[in-house]
């Protein structure tokens, strides 16, 4: 299975999903320069963590406009693997692969922390080697991790079972307080419908070795192999 | 050659998380007739258009595709030749 | 007022330029002539005390600068470390105190973006980021809003262009309410090959500006930085810079890039002084000249003249010399990444920084004068006169606490110990996925990709102590830098340092950088970490009161094999608890003087024995090192009592300790004396640590026993013979945590 | 009831990375009669005074206090009564 690594100028996460892909599932990875207009050849495209342009004037909102990003939407669109992380995610809204929007956090601080994430929906490529409703630990660092949407869309995912993680407490609870940047139904990862493209806070590319004292975001990368492999076969 | 002064703001429905920190501060300050701050941005654009509706169309996608989210929020300019 | 071409200067102009009448006789006798208005400008700047030295430069020659481990020195734009594997490691700190006092967002910002690319422009990629800084009280609005502004500004920066920021340290005092301080260190990790210096060789060699356009922005920083604060400094706002953390992180990795390709003969950073320093610089230390025609520099405003080229301080620019004929090539790897290059003069042979707009000439003076031959002072020194009395501390009216358990909890609480978790949840510390021990622990530790190997790293200066006794202060913030990597299974390698003063003009704050110069010496040279390179802040006062001398350590080790790395934090219920080294009846300078009895800097700073020093260090490293230790956390401010505390509270469980009352309890429990570091071993190897530690001739005391949820110490009498232990402290280990861990946030709100 | 709304924008001579960025965007898109841009931001707030003067004077303090950062940036606004 190849990966493709979206680098834009100001990623600062790429390589780290990169060597999460090696060192996790020693599969073939490459970068792939925001300057490209093909995503050729690749099985699953990450967009890493990062200030993609700065993050000038909204998170993502210049990034969606690079020339990589047309063929990632039209990757997505033919049922191609799309996970963003962070500033990823973040592009993903802007570029409309996603419903809703990011905010300030609402302390206004930048924040790196761990956090724990409720698995809401087990079902989906990404997160398919979880049990649903499992509790794990994937650190946060933003400042524009506060999503939003409307009433009626936070009703569509819910009710097609989109919101992929929420922010809960390590003991489960989906609660104000576990929540670190105000987003809305403690929403901190959501798919599309048809469950190919994921966006979320967290890096699971930061906690994806037992060196670095967590290794739960491994899994995430286990459940993109797995299910590739389901779909090949 | 004209300059358009575009203003965005979170849509009124959209907590503003922004403006309320600046409220609670404002308050904190002793200004408590302050009701209610929204944050937006400014934008000054100078635009070197061949006409006011060329410019003013241009504005507009400008708007649409780039500076504001229309997820959360709103705009409005004004164009004035320079 | 700048002249317009051919009108004479204005007489005493160089005094408003900052240089002295004799300076400016010697910049005329240099030249052979008067010199005109932009080479006064450049004269001035280059002779600043912040470009030149030229007040600490006869002190800076105490530091020990060489060691096995050592590949560059002082002299570069950073210092670099072997750490083996033909690898090694780049780093530096540098201050930007006075920017962040007037706009502490952009003034701190800013800081981070210089210190960034002293390390890549060695060919570095910068791995890390610590933050040394000092405060005032945090009841002042003042201070809340400086502080706030500064973390902002360092998160806003560090965070964009990618780097975590893994440590740092926090102080506040009264010393610093108008002067804060604000250091930054950053580490970079590169192989020997690929190892690049500022040098301008080559004759006919082009010169390239590269990265951001020059604005009028940062006119005078440098003279600025070599000043006292005052009313007027707000005036002097264009001083103030704004960074682009987007264009430095396109920057270094378009620098990155370049150096591999092997284009590049030289390359530096335009730091302060801009266009100034690293072009006279680079020529100085290739022995060679600069041509430079200004009006091909790229700017970001119109009618900019050759004075404000020069002089501008502009962020993100870098300048390079690269090999005759590769500059095209070396253009189009900037504009990959959106950067500009542009050649702007070349290499010669004469020695001459030579500036033309077109083909006048503008400027003309040998490139060696503005360096080598700036003005040197040995200032003249004595002791302040505060010293004696506030030496003083008549420790028998100071009464011994009642209450134990009261003490403690204020002192978890007090900002100068509590969590400072407020600070670095805003740095993203994880970014690179290298950050094996994160902050909260002594030192941070980060991996090196591909091998056993990691880094630790610190920053550490009780400036308290080096007020009460810059000697035993600048002594014990060395020792404590060395102590606090060992504790992470580190071996000390190697120092930068930035040294915080007041106005050296004035013989007590001379004396104090002396004195402070002379102790760090002393350590260097006793645990084997030789200085690097480093950084001079002088003139940190406004109104006649200068900032405690704080004299910042930044240090790197090396851990081989990350198996055997150590944190602070208690493990598991039954471990047994020793203290190697020993606790003194010292009180002075301490927190709990502060706390407890309001004595903000009272009585003389705890002993320093380096020998004792060298072998706790050298003890508990390879009791780490043979996996006999389970946790170890050194004893620093808050003494005994504070550290076992941190200990439970990075653990989340508890702890009962037995401690004979040879002395005072109070200076038994909260103390600071030195050269002391809390282990705990399984049960199990507790006799092999013990006979180890014997060996070692190290003193040690059996402390007692993790478990529970509580910290328990209680306190035997000498000889344990007679009485039941005094239980003075039974506290739950989540009430600590919650005072500890709130405090900073909860005068923040 | 006032509302001012409040225009604060970066000095002249300040550097506007925001507004480089949206530019090279701009241009990028293919808009390349786009000249400058500079971003600044755009507050609204509710002041509930007695008077004009005393409102104007309210966001004048305001301004200064918290709302800009004379350092490096200049702030105009209008007051509208509603
Ligand atoms: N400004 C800061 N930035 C990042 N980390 C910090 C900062 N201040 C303190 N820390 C971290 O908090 C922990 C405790 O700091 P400190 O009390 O200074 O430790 P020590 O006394 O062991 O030197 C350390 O891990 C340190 O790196
Ligand atoms: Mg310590």
């Amino acid at each position: 299975m190849k990966f493709g690594v979206v680098v834009f100028p100001g990623s600062n996460c790429d390589a780290d999903c990169f060597n999460a892909v090696k060192a996790v599932l020693d599969q073939p990875v490459e970068y792939i320069w925001h300057k490209s207009n093909s995503v050729e050849g690749f099985d699953c495209i990450i967009l890493p963590g990062g200030f993609s342009y700065g993050d000038y004037l909204r998170a993502g909102a210049i990034a969606r406009f690079s020339p990589v990003m047309e063929a990632v939407i039209e990757f997505a669109h033919r049922g191609g693997l799309v996970i963003g992380i962070c500033n990823g995610f973040q592009v993903l809204l802007e570029a409309g692969l996603l419903p809703g929007a990011m905010r300030r956090n609402d302390s206004l601080q930048f924040i790196c922390d761990d956090t724990y994430l409720k698995v809401e929906n087990a079902d989906t490529a990404f997160t398919a080697l979880w049990q649903p409703g499992q509790v794990i630990k994937i650190p946060v660092a933003h400042g524009d991790g506060n999503y939003y949407c409307d009433e009626n869309t936070l009703k569509e995912l819910q009710q097609n079972n989109q919101v992929v993680f929420r922010y809960c407490s390590p003991a489960g609870e989906v609660t104000a307080q576990a929540n670190p940047n105000g987003s809305i139904d403690n929403i901190a990862g959501v798919c599309n419908k048809q469950g190919n493209v994921l966006g979320m806070m967290p890096h699971p590319e930061r906690c994806a070795e037992k060196i670095l004292g967590n290794d739960d975001g491994a899994m995430l990368f286990k459940s993109i192999l797995a299910a590739w492999q389901r779909r090949v076969k | 050659m004209y300059q358009a002064k575009i203003y965005i703001t979170l849509r009124q429905s959209v907590l503003d998380p922004q403006g309320s920190a600046v409220t609670r501060s404002l308050h904190a300050m002793g200004y408590e007739n302050i009701k209610d701050v929204r944050v937006g941005r400014y934008l000054v654009v100078e635009v070197d258009a061949a006409g006011r509706e060329a410019a003013e169309e241009q504005v507009h996608d400008m708007c649409k595709k780039l500076l504001a989210n229309p997820v959360i929020e709103d705009y409005t300019f004004e164009l004035v030749e320079v | 007022m700048e002249p317009r071409n051919n009108e004479g200067l204005k007489p005493g102009i160089w005094r408003e330029m900052g240089l002295t009448d004799a300076e400016f006789e010697k910049v005329k006798n240099i030249l052979g002539r008067e010199p005109n208005y932009v080479e006064l400008g450049i004269f001035a700047v280059m002779w600043s005390e912040h470009c030149s030295y030229k007040t600490s430069r006869p002190v800076l020659k105490f530091f020990p600068t060489r060691g096995e481990h050592i590949l560059q020195g002082p002299g570069e734009n950073a210092g670099i470390v072997d750490i083996g594997d033909g690898q090694a490691v780049v780093f530096k700190i540098e201050s930007h105190n006075h920017p962040s006092a007037i706009e502490p967002y952009q003034g701190a910002a800013t800081g981070v973006g210089g210190i960034l690319r002293d390390v890549f422009t060695m060919g570095a990629r910068p791995i890390a980021l610590l933050d040394s800084l000092r405060f005032g009280s945090l009841q002042n609005p003042r201070t809340r809003y400086l502080f706030g502004g500064v973390v902002s500004g360092i998160s806003g920066y560090g965070n964009c262009v990618g780097v975590p920021t893994v440590g740092g340290e926090v102080y506040f005092a009264p010393s610093y309410e108008e002067n804060p301080l604000v250091n930054v260190m950053c580490v970079g990790l590169i192989d020997h090959k690929d190892i690049k210096k500022g040098t301008a060789s080559g004759i006919g060699n082009p010169v390239m500006v590269v990265g951001a356009r020059t604005g009028r922005d940062g006119i005078h920083g440098a003279t600025f930085a070599s000043e006292e604060l005052s009313e007027e400094s707000a005036e002097k706002r264009p001083a103030v810079q704004v960074g682009d953390p987007f264009m430095e992180k396109l920057l270094l990795e378009a620098c990155l890039e370049v150096i591999k390709s092997g284009y590049v003969v030289g390359i530096q950073d335009m730091g302060a002084a801009g266009l100034t320093s690293s072009s006279c610089e680079m020529a100085s230390r290739a022995g060679t000249g600069i041509e430079m025609d200004l009006s091909l520099v790229p700017r970001r405003e119109e009618g900019m003249t050759p004075y404000e080229l020069m002089l501008s301080e502009s962020q993100e620019r870098m300048l390079v010399v690269v090999k005759k004929g590769t500059a095209e090539k070396v253009k189009e790897i900037f504009a990959r990444w959106d950067l500009e290059a542009v050649v702007v003069g070349r290499v010669t042979g004469d020695g001459m920084l030579r500036l033309t707009e077109g083909e006048q000439v503008v400027a003309e003076i040998p490139a060696q004068a503005l360096t080598d031959e700036a003005p040197v002072y040995e200032r003249p020194y004595s002791e302040p006169e505060y010293l004696s009395a506030v030496q003083e501390l008549p420790v028998a009216k100071i009464p011994q606490p009642v209450d134990y358990e009261r003490v403690l909890m204020d002192l978890l609480s007090s900002p100068n110990i509590a969590s400072k978790e407020w600070v670095y949840r805003q740095y993203d510390h994880m970014v690179g996925t290298n950050t094996v021990v994160r902050p909260g622990s002594d030192a941070a530790v980060l991996r090196v990709k591909g091998t056993k190997k990691g880094i630790a790293l610190t920053t550490d200066c009780n400036g308290r102590y080096c007020y009460l006794d810059p000697y035993t202060g600048g002594m014990i913030a060395v020792a404590e830098a060395a102590r606090n990597l060992v504790c992470a299974g580190a071996k000390p390698l190697a120092v930068t340092n930035c040294l915080n003063f007041g106005n050296p003009e004035k013989p007590a704050v001379m004396w104090q950088f002396r004195r402070a110069v002379e102790g760090m010496s002393e350590a260097c040279r006793s645990l084997n970490t030789p200085v690097t390179g480093g950084n001079v802040s002088f003139y940190n006062e406004t109104r006649e009161t200068a900032v405690y001398p704080t004299p910042t350590v930044g240090m790197v080790g090396l851990i081989e094999d990350l198996d055997y790395r150590c944190t602070q934090d208690f493990k598991d219920e039954g471990d047994i608890i020793i203290m190697v080294g020993e606790t003194r009846m010292e009180l002075g300078g301490s927190e709990y003087l502060r706390v407890a009895h309001g004595l903000e800097a009272k009585g003389r700073p705890p002993k320093m024995d380096l020998e004792l020093e060298k072998k706790v260090q050298q003890a508990v490293l390879e009791s780490i090192k043979r996996g006999l230790v389970k946790s170890a956390h050194d004893c620093s401010e808050g003494g005994l009592a504070v550290a076992l505390a941190e200990s439970c509270i990075s653990g989340g469980i508890g702890a009962e300790i037995y401690s004979v009352e040879n002395i005072r309890g109070d200076a038994l429990l909260f103390g600071e004396s030195q050269s002391r570091i809390i282990i705990t071993t399984a049960e199990n190897n507790v006799a092999e640590l013990i006979r180890y530690l014997t060996v070692m001739e190290v003193p040690f005391t059996r402390l007692g026993t993790v478990g529970g949820r509580e910290l328990k110490i209680n306190l035997l009498d000498p000889g344990c013979a007679a009485g039941r232990p005094r239980a003075v402290i039974n506290l739950p280990v989540s009430e600590m945590e919650k005072r500890w861990r709130g405090a900073i946030e909860c005068l923040m709100k």
